[in-house]
């Protein structure tokens, strides 16, 4: 594992060796374009930290496996990008279901389809939400350099130990390849499964201890023993699937504000939010609203300081998180929304902003 | 335009006559080379069965060395295709010169 | 007009049964499917149907494969459609989005039940709404009718399949398990009255000269086999069809996709209005959870509350400027759903007035009496 | 004597798209090169030819040639191309593709498509590994070899592709190195002729990345190691046609299966005309 | 006029075919019905049941709030369902299967399992309890059940309308 | 030891009557609880386990593999 | 070890029809486990989705019901991470071969350490009898209401050529040699897989004519043949396809052998290029 000190490592790398310093120690994956050096870098250190590495034969199967072996015990993760992203969908929704703690680094490229596998873009924010079928919630997370993709990757598999759910980086085709100075601490404070209780969050018991546990993706009891004929049963389980995540809200989002009294905010995330610091640094009017953590939405940060305020979105979509902002925003008094769609692999630039400035 | 017949491979493969090499005519072959196509991978010099071909001095605009005829080579060539066939790039081709 | 067609007629027919008949009505030709509760009826019934008109049935291997199965034939000059459920539609995102890219005309039903994952295979949800226009990644505008009656699963069914081959664009028809399972009478007209596109095909030789045309909205289709020898890709691409790593066409293409929708909007959205002219209160509803609705609006006026609904046929596009016009004169909006809001939200990017969730959580038809106490702690 | 010229076979490519991608002693090339000779032999009209490919370096090959081609996602070229056939028989569709495109992401649709009998040609296109995403492994990856994603030698089985393909029942099953150019270009032309689910496997040469990590340093030590150790053998006993790399085995080529019975196609078009005459 | 139904029992004996049976007849007299069916995802062996409503008016709420007729078929169905039948609704029950005598309200016991089987064939059970019900409530007419029987089973439909006659004329055999 | 056949499992398929090779059961006439009938064992004396004395292990057991409800057991004289 | 230890009481009696072939298979998997005396405790059972899959739920072990299709993949991972575990693998043949085909093939190639029990029924029981990719020819389903036209898998037959280590197949008609094959698989390393074939006489037997579970098991019954009367050479697949074709089932052990499992290759196979 990396010993405390300074690197200079490209996004991907700094990825996977954070979730080896977690605890991470099965991954399955298979390989695309932008993810593949983030399994390239597992297959060799995996074997060397006593961990597991498979590559499967798709992304269904890579997720899958990952949910099997966290059921084990053991800390697992997934790498994969627009594409395998879709495809992973309906097992993020079972691992929703049955409560799975797992990581998935998502490098989000060019889409719909395969579309362009080396540019960047951020079209997977609301799938990263609202991609599997069903009432479910997922904790999204945005980092917009290596440093934050190192610490929050992280910070990923600690709440996947508490809140037991599935957890998303939401990295990017630009921040996977950039290669920055990255500081590791000398020590991390890595959660253990059930080391922390949390409300309406039932303690992890693994298989293969004797606990004869059952698990199924259908809607069941407390026993885990199926039950489809029973409105009451569904609602309990989905109500508490939901709040669990969204009551925690709190503690589980974190944002980054600068200059919270300017009249107008930029929101942005993720690599895109880079282009707001020059600006915030010439001129005071303006602030910054930047969440890491993107779902569940940090709407106790942001009521805080949006009252009467001009909010101007930043992401290179076309139309994405923003309607999020806007639904929040408005909840809570903000005044104008505009939002700015860069596409096309283009990283946005000050410049950018200013125009609408 | 060739009509396939499994048939008549099983005939050819089971009853060969003996060839009568003078009625036989070693047809000859020009070859055409597409340079800027090249991209140096080597088979044609390696699998030509007359050993025609090597590689050259020159560099095509990709930075690759494509094949030439070899010196005193130049009526070597029999037509068989094999440099045409194995190209991967479609930059070498073989024309059989049909004068007598 | 085939013979083996439903004859015009009063039916009792459940919502499966009417998208099937309908879907032949409008000329499906190819359907690529797998079992999965509660839309297995639809194909079961079409295993049956469509071979007596001529058209070709598969039992595909799963989901991903039947969704690329459909695109497949569609590019063959056929009309296909596939049905589903839940976690079939999951399966079946990454091909949705080859069908925008590759602006390919095709049919998804998709009969939402309770989830998420395995859920509750037999019982109702409507937790899909949001998958349909996100499910599949990267930027693109979805298509979604959502019937709420029998006779609507049939009347839409059609129509799905007109605004795909208009557009050339998949089309989703968004039904829930009630819907599918539920019998009522059906009313099929005589077949002149329904108005059934028919495929453009571009003809040899290409007038256009490029298999796709970005600066236009409309470009009849290159089907296989006829001789234009133009190469269609799922990668970005360029008007001749060829994969590109430039930003620009990255723009255009994508652009393209979007704005081909987006522009034409108001052609697109439907909506359906009941008692809104002197409502105060407005319900925005859809599906099964609207015919709750209705009932609750009878009482709420008999108890003096004004209240109207708002019945979005096209989930997506969003009938935004009926909701903007809407939200001018009255106080407040009720969204009920079974899910957790999901469609509330996409209602509020259109509106200033306050915007109340009313959830209803999947495995039941929502309750008139919860909708009403609900609307009545609020609105008076 | 050496002039530029135009290549013959240039009409039956997009040669304004030339040179193609693949990197220097890539065998694709060669596989495109049969394809389009086979299709300029053959008497099918040319504008009934259909390819279809999935994702990775071997699905870009589609692109070059002249005939109407798919490039649809990854692993989903079989289904598409089902989808096409069913609709218009007419078509002569054939799905070039790689084998981790076509057996490690799409191994469930090629196996139902040789169960069912459709009638399509599948060229598959083996280079051991993921040359695309930068040489990871794959099923087909030789047991001991080294890849990107296996850095200390692979520890997992390989597949025998022509076995798996004959277990189910496939019509036509052949394997062949891209260096056996002609008998390549035969097999294609046959395979276009018989009715039915027609393979074949062609082992190719991936220089940068498969070669780069097993000591094969280019193309040609490659396909030297094919001309020295593959064997021609039409009966062979398939369970025993496994590739490794390490020299001990041959590397059995040939036609292994041809068989005839009634495809996908005219079974269904069977069942459509009894259904239709059903009152 | 607005009447609630409910078909309730075991999977495979049926009930579905049954409610099917109630609508489709009620299309040919030309009334507004709806059907909502749901059953356990067992074939055989789970509960099953169709719920109808039969109106002269149109009809917005698609589920039942009373039950003025419940049919069942299984004792399940009587325990579960019995709160919500109306004061003045009927109970349909085959009196073999179903032990009501814990309950109270108006019971039509019908023997219906046995006569069918001495008609030869058990899978008719749901056309006898059809009859009755159709002879009992008048809520469809007869000729409109008859057709929808022929319509649904052309290939069987003499031993199935043969069974509803028994039932119809409420014979015991 | 004979076997005997537990009525509230067994759902009347038959499949005891058509395996056993010494027919022991037979079908049956009465409608249980849950509306199916229940075979029944007719010459539980033919049984290959009847003369088994208490402790010992079944010999054929055939129709206790088969069973699909678990509805057979063995009881002891 | 009693019945009831291995199989949850208070889920009992199970939901399947009456019948099915399940139950049979679930005595047998039973005897198996208690004349092996395997710890129980140290046993994961997955499953995906349909009839078969809801079988671990009845066992009083670790259970695990995943999405469909997928139960394979899901068992990788427990079994990777946790090698000292038993992972039985028992689903249908629709969610092992129609959805999840590509898993299983690939499962077999890597040998890994599972043991699969196959439940193959013909059709899609579940959700009402729709084809299966096993249904054999001709027969009629719901979703082929003209007769199946497709041809179908030979399940064992596809499993020995993808690489696994122990392959047979039995059928509910031979409950004895089942118990026996179980006990063979659990005591193989590598992949072991066991097709059963079974009868579902409400969906599949009653469509074709077999509507009584007594028929339907008298037809499998009739249309098995050991595989040592097999006048033909096993290692030429072309036959066997062409009598599964015909509906004939091979039973039998198919394949015994020993490649080395996943994770214990022979360390000596190394890649030899010219160049050395």
């Amino acid at each position: 594992m990396l010993t405390p000190g300074r690197y200079f490592l490209a996004g991907n790398i700094a990825a996977a060796e954070a979730a080896l310093i977690a605890g991470c120690r099965f991954y399955a994956g298979y390989p695309i374009t932008p993810s593949s050096e983030l399994m390239e870098h597992m297959a060799k250190r995996m074997p060397e930290e006593n961990g597991v590495f498979i590559q499967m034969e798709d992304e269904l199967s890579a997720i899958s496996a990952i949910i099997g072996a966290a059921w084990t015990g053991k800390k697992a993760m997934t790498a994969t990008s627009g594409p395998g992203f879709s495809l992973m969908q309906e097992n993020i929704g079972y691992a929703a279901m049955t409560e799975t703690p797992i990581v998935i680094v998502d490098v989000m490229r060019g889409g719909p389809s395969t579309g362009q596998p080396t540019i960047v873009a951020q079209g997977d924010v609301l799938q990263s939400r609202f991609g599997s079928h069903g009432d479910y919630e997922t904790i999204v997370l945005a980092p917009n350099s290596v440093q934050e993709l190192f610490d929050l990757t992280i910070r990923a598999f600690n709440l996947a130990s508490i809140f037991r759910n599935p957890v998303i980086v939401l990295s990017d085709a630009e921040l996977a390849h950039m290669v920055e100075k990255i500081e590791v601490a000398q020590k991390y404070d890595i959660v253990e499964f059930n080391q922390v209780e949390v409300d309406l969050v039932p303690s992890f018991v693994p298989l293969g201890y004797g606990f004869k546990v059952a698990v199924t993706g259908l809607t069941h009891n407390f026993k885990g023993y199926p039950i489809t004929n029973d409105v009451k049963v569904h609602r309990e389980l989905v109500t508490r699937l939901v709040d669990k995540i969204i009551k925690n809200e709190p503690t589980i989002s974190d944002v980054e504000i600068i200059n919270p009294e300017a009249e107008t905010i930029i929101v942005s995330y993720g690599i895109s939010s880079r282009a707001a610091y020059p600006i915030i640094k010439d001129n005071k009017d303006v602030g910054l609203f930047r969440p890491r953590t993107l779902w569940p939405f940090p709407e106790s940060k942001f009521k805080e300081i949006v009252k009467g305020k001009r909010v101007i979105i930043l992401e290179m979509n076309l139309r994405g998180y923003a309607i999020e902002v806007e639904r929040v925003g408005r909840k809570y008094g903000g005044k104008d929304f505009e939002t700015i769609h860069i596409i096309g692999g283009e990283v946005p630039k000050p410049s950018h902003i200013e125009e609408v400035l | 335009m060739i009509n396939l017949d499994f048939e008549s491979e099983k005939v050819y493969n089971t009853g060969r006559a003996p060839i009568n090499i003078h009625a036989f005519k070693v047809p000859l072959g020009k070859v055409h080379i597409i340079k800027e196509r090249c991209k140096e991978c080597g088979y044609c010099w390696t699998y030509c069965p007359k050993e025609v071909l090597e590689k050259s001095d020159y560099v095509n605009k990709n930075g690759y060395h494509p094949p030439r005829i070899k010196k005193g080579k130049e009526s070597a060539c029999v037509a068989c295709g094999m440099c045409e066939a194995i190209c991967p790039d479609f930059a070498i081709f073989v024309e059989e010169i049909k004068n007598e | 007009m085939n013979k083996k067609l439903i004859k015009p007629g009063n039916y009792f027919m459940n919502g499966n049964f009417a998208c099937a008949e309908a879907a032949l009505i409008a000329g499906m030709n190819f359907y690529a499917g797998y079992p999965i509760t509660p839309s297995s009826e639809i194909m079961e019934r079409l295993s049956y149907r469509l071979p007596q008109v001529g058209g070709h049935f598969i039992e595909m291997e799963d989901e991903i494969a039947s969704m690329a199965a459909i695109v497949g034939a569609s590019n063959a000059g056929a009309k296909a459609m596939t049905a589903t459920s839940g976690p079939g539609f999951s399966l079946m995102q990454e091909n949705i989005g080859l069908a925008v890219i590759t602006e390919t005309p095709v049919v998804i039903v998709d009969e939402m039940r309770g989830g998420p994952s395995t859920g509750l295979p037999t019982r109702v949800g409507q937790g899909d709404v949001m998958q349909a226009m996100w499910g599949t990644h990267g930027d693109h505008e979805a298509i979604a009718y959502a019937p709420s009656s029998v006779q609507e699963m049939f009347d839409l069914t059609i129509k799905a399949f007109n605004t795909a081959e208009k557009y050339r664009n998949p089309v989703i028809v968004l039904t829930d398990q009630v819907i599918g399972h539920m019998s009522e009478r059906l009313l099929v007209k005589n077949y002149e009255e329904y108005e059934v596109i028919e495929r453009e095909i571009r003809k040899f030789p290409d007038p256009i000269g490029k298999v796709h045309d970005f600066s236009i909205d409309y470009v009849p289709m290159v089907i296989a086999g006829k001789g234009f020898h133009y190469n269609i890709d799922s990668l970005t691409h360029d008007e001749m069809g060829y994969p590109s790593n430039d930003p620009k066409i990255e723009e255009m293409m994508v652009r393209h996709l979007v704005e081909k929708i987006r522009k034409n909007e108001d052609n697109i959205v439907e909506y359906k209005e009941y008692l809104t002219d002197d409502a105060e209160v407005l319900i925005i509803a859809y599906g099964i959870t609207a015919r709750s609705s209705i009932e609750a609006i009878r009482k709420l006026r008999e108890k003096g509350i004004r209240a109207g609904m708002l019945r979005p046929i096209t989930l997506w596009p969003i009938p935004k400027r009926k909701i903007e016009r809407l939200s001018e004169k009255i106080h407040i909006i009720f969204v009920p759903e079974i899910n957790f809001g999901q469609y509330s939200h996409a209602i509020r990017e259109h509106t200033k007035v306050p915007v109340k969730e009313i959830h209803f959580p999947p495995g039941a038809v929502p309750d008139p009496k919860i909708i009403i106490r609900n609307i009545e702690g609020d609105a008076t | 004597m050496i002039e530029e010229a135009i290549h013959p076979k240039d009409i039956y490519l997009r040669s304004d798209r030339f040179p193609h991608i693949w990197c220097p002693g890539c065998g694709l090339g060669i596989v495109l090169k049969s394809y389009v000779d086979a299709i300029s032999k053959l008497d099918i009209p040319l504008d009934h030819h259909v390819l279809v490919s999935g994702i990775g370096c071997t699905a870009r090959l589609p692109g070059y040639a002249n005939v109407d081609s798919y490039h649809t996602t990854h692993g989903r070229a079989i289904p598409f191309a089902t989808g096409l056939k069913i609709v218009n028989p007419e078509l002569q569709v054939t799905v070039i593709s790689g084998d981790g495109d076509l057996f490690n992401i799409g191994g469930n649709h090629i196996i139902h498509a040789a169960r069912r009998n459709m009638d399509i040609l599948v060229v598959c296109v083996n280079n051991f590994n993921y040359g695309m995403t930068g040489g990871q492994h794959g099923a087909t990856t030789p047991e001991g070899a080294r890849t990107s994603t296996t850095p200390y030698g692979n520890i997992e089985h390989s597949f025998n592709l022509p076995y798996i393909m004959a277990s189910l029942g496939a019509s036509y099953v052949a394997r062949w190195t891209s260096l056996h150019v002609r008998q390549l270009t035969k097999s294609i032309m046959k395979a276009m002729k018989m009715k039915g689910f027609s393979f074949i496997e062609v082992i190719s040469p991936c220089p940068p990345n498969f070669g780069k990590y097993n000591k094969f340093n280019d193309g040609l030590s490659q396909m030297e190691f094919f001309y020295e150790n593959s064997v021609l053998d039409n009966n062979a006993d398939l369970s025993e046609a496994y590739i490794d790399f390490s020299g001990k085995r041959p590397l059995i080529v040939g036609e292994f299966v041809q068989r005839i019975r009634p495809s996908y196609i005219e079974l269904e078009r069977d069942l459509i005309k009894r259904a239709m005459e059903e009152p | 006029m607005k009447k609630e139904i409910r078909v309730y029992g075991y999977g495979g004996q049926g009930i579905i075919t049954l409610g099917h049976l109630i609508g489709e007849s009620a299309v040919e007299d030309k009334k507004e019905v709806i059907m909502t069916e749901e059953y356990s995802p067992y074939i055989t062996g789970g509960w099953s049941r169709a719920d109808l409503i039969i109106s002269d008016e149109a009809i917005d709420y698609p589920l039942i709030s009373g039950i003025d007729y419940l049919i069942t078929l299984s004792q399940e169905g009587l325990d579960v369902n019995i709160n919500e039948v109306k004061n003045d609704g009927m109970i349909f029950l085959d009196s073999d299967l179903v032990n009501y005598s814990d309950f109270k309200g108006n019971f039509i016991p019908v023997k219906a399992k046995k006569i069918s089987e001495k008609l030869g064939n058990p899978r008719s059970m749901n056309m006898v309890i059809l009859g009755v019900f159709v002879s009992r409530t008048g809520i469809v007419s007869k000729d409109a059940a008859i057709n929808a029987i022929k319509k649904r089973f052309p290939k069987y439909a003499d031993e199935n309308v043969k069974a509803f006659e028994v039932g119809f004329r409420g014979e015991e055999y | 030891m004979y076997p005997i056949i537990n009525k509230d499992y067994c759902k009347g398929c038959n499949l005891c009557v058509e395996v056993c090779p010494k027919r022991v059961f037979e079908k049956g006439m009465e409608i249980t609880h849950r509306g199916y009938y229940a075979a029944v064992v007719k010459y539980k004396e033919q049984c290959t386990n009847f003369k088994i004395p208490n402790g010992g292990k079944p010999l054929c057991e055939i129709c206790w593999l088969t069973c699909p409800e678990h509805a057979i057991e063995f009881k002891e004289d | 070890m009693e019945f009831f230890d291995f199989y949850r009481k208070d889920r009992w009696p199970h939901q399947f029809c009456p019948g099915c072939g399940l139950g049979t298979i679930m005595n047998c998997l039973y005897k198996a486990f208690n004349d092996l005396n395997i710890d129980i405790d140290k046993t994961v059972f997955v499953s995906g989705i349909g009839c078969t899959g809801r079988v671990p739920g009845y066992i009083n072990a670790d259970s695990l019901h995943t999405t469909h299709g997928r139960a394979i993949a899901f068992a990788t991972g427990i079994k990777l991470s946790r090698p000292d575990l038993n992972v039985i693998v028992i689903s249908g043949d629709g969610d092992l071969f129609a959805i999840g085909g590509n898993h299983i093939i690939h499962a077999a190639r890597r040998n890994i350490d599972l043991k699969v029990i196959a439940v193959n029924n013909a059709n899609y029981g579940l959700t009402g009898g729709q084809m299966a990719p096993t249904t054999p020819y001709n027969m009629i389903t719901t979703t082929t209401p003209y007769g199946q036209r497709e041809y179908p898998f030979a399940l064992a037959e596809l499993i020995a050529a993808a690489g696994a280590n122990y392959v047979a197949r039995w059928t509910t008609a031979h409950p004895n040699q089942l118990v026996k094959s179980i006990k063979e698989a659990m005591q193989t390393k590598g992949f072991s897989f066991i097709e059963v074939i079974s009868q579902c006489p409400v969906n599949f037997g009653r469509r074709n004519k077999m509507g009584d579970p007594v028929f339907h098991l008298r037809w499998i019954k009739d249309h098995s043949v050991p595989i040592s009367k097999m006048t033909f050479d096993i290692n030429s697949p072309y036959d066997i396809v062409d009598l599964n074709t015909k509906g004939i089932y091979i039973i039998g052990d198919l394949v015994k052998r020993n490649r080395s499992p996943y994770g214990e290759i022979e360390k000596e196979i190394e890649v030899k290029g010219p160049q050395e």
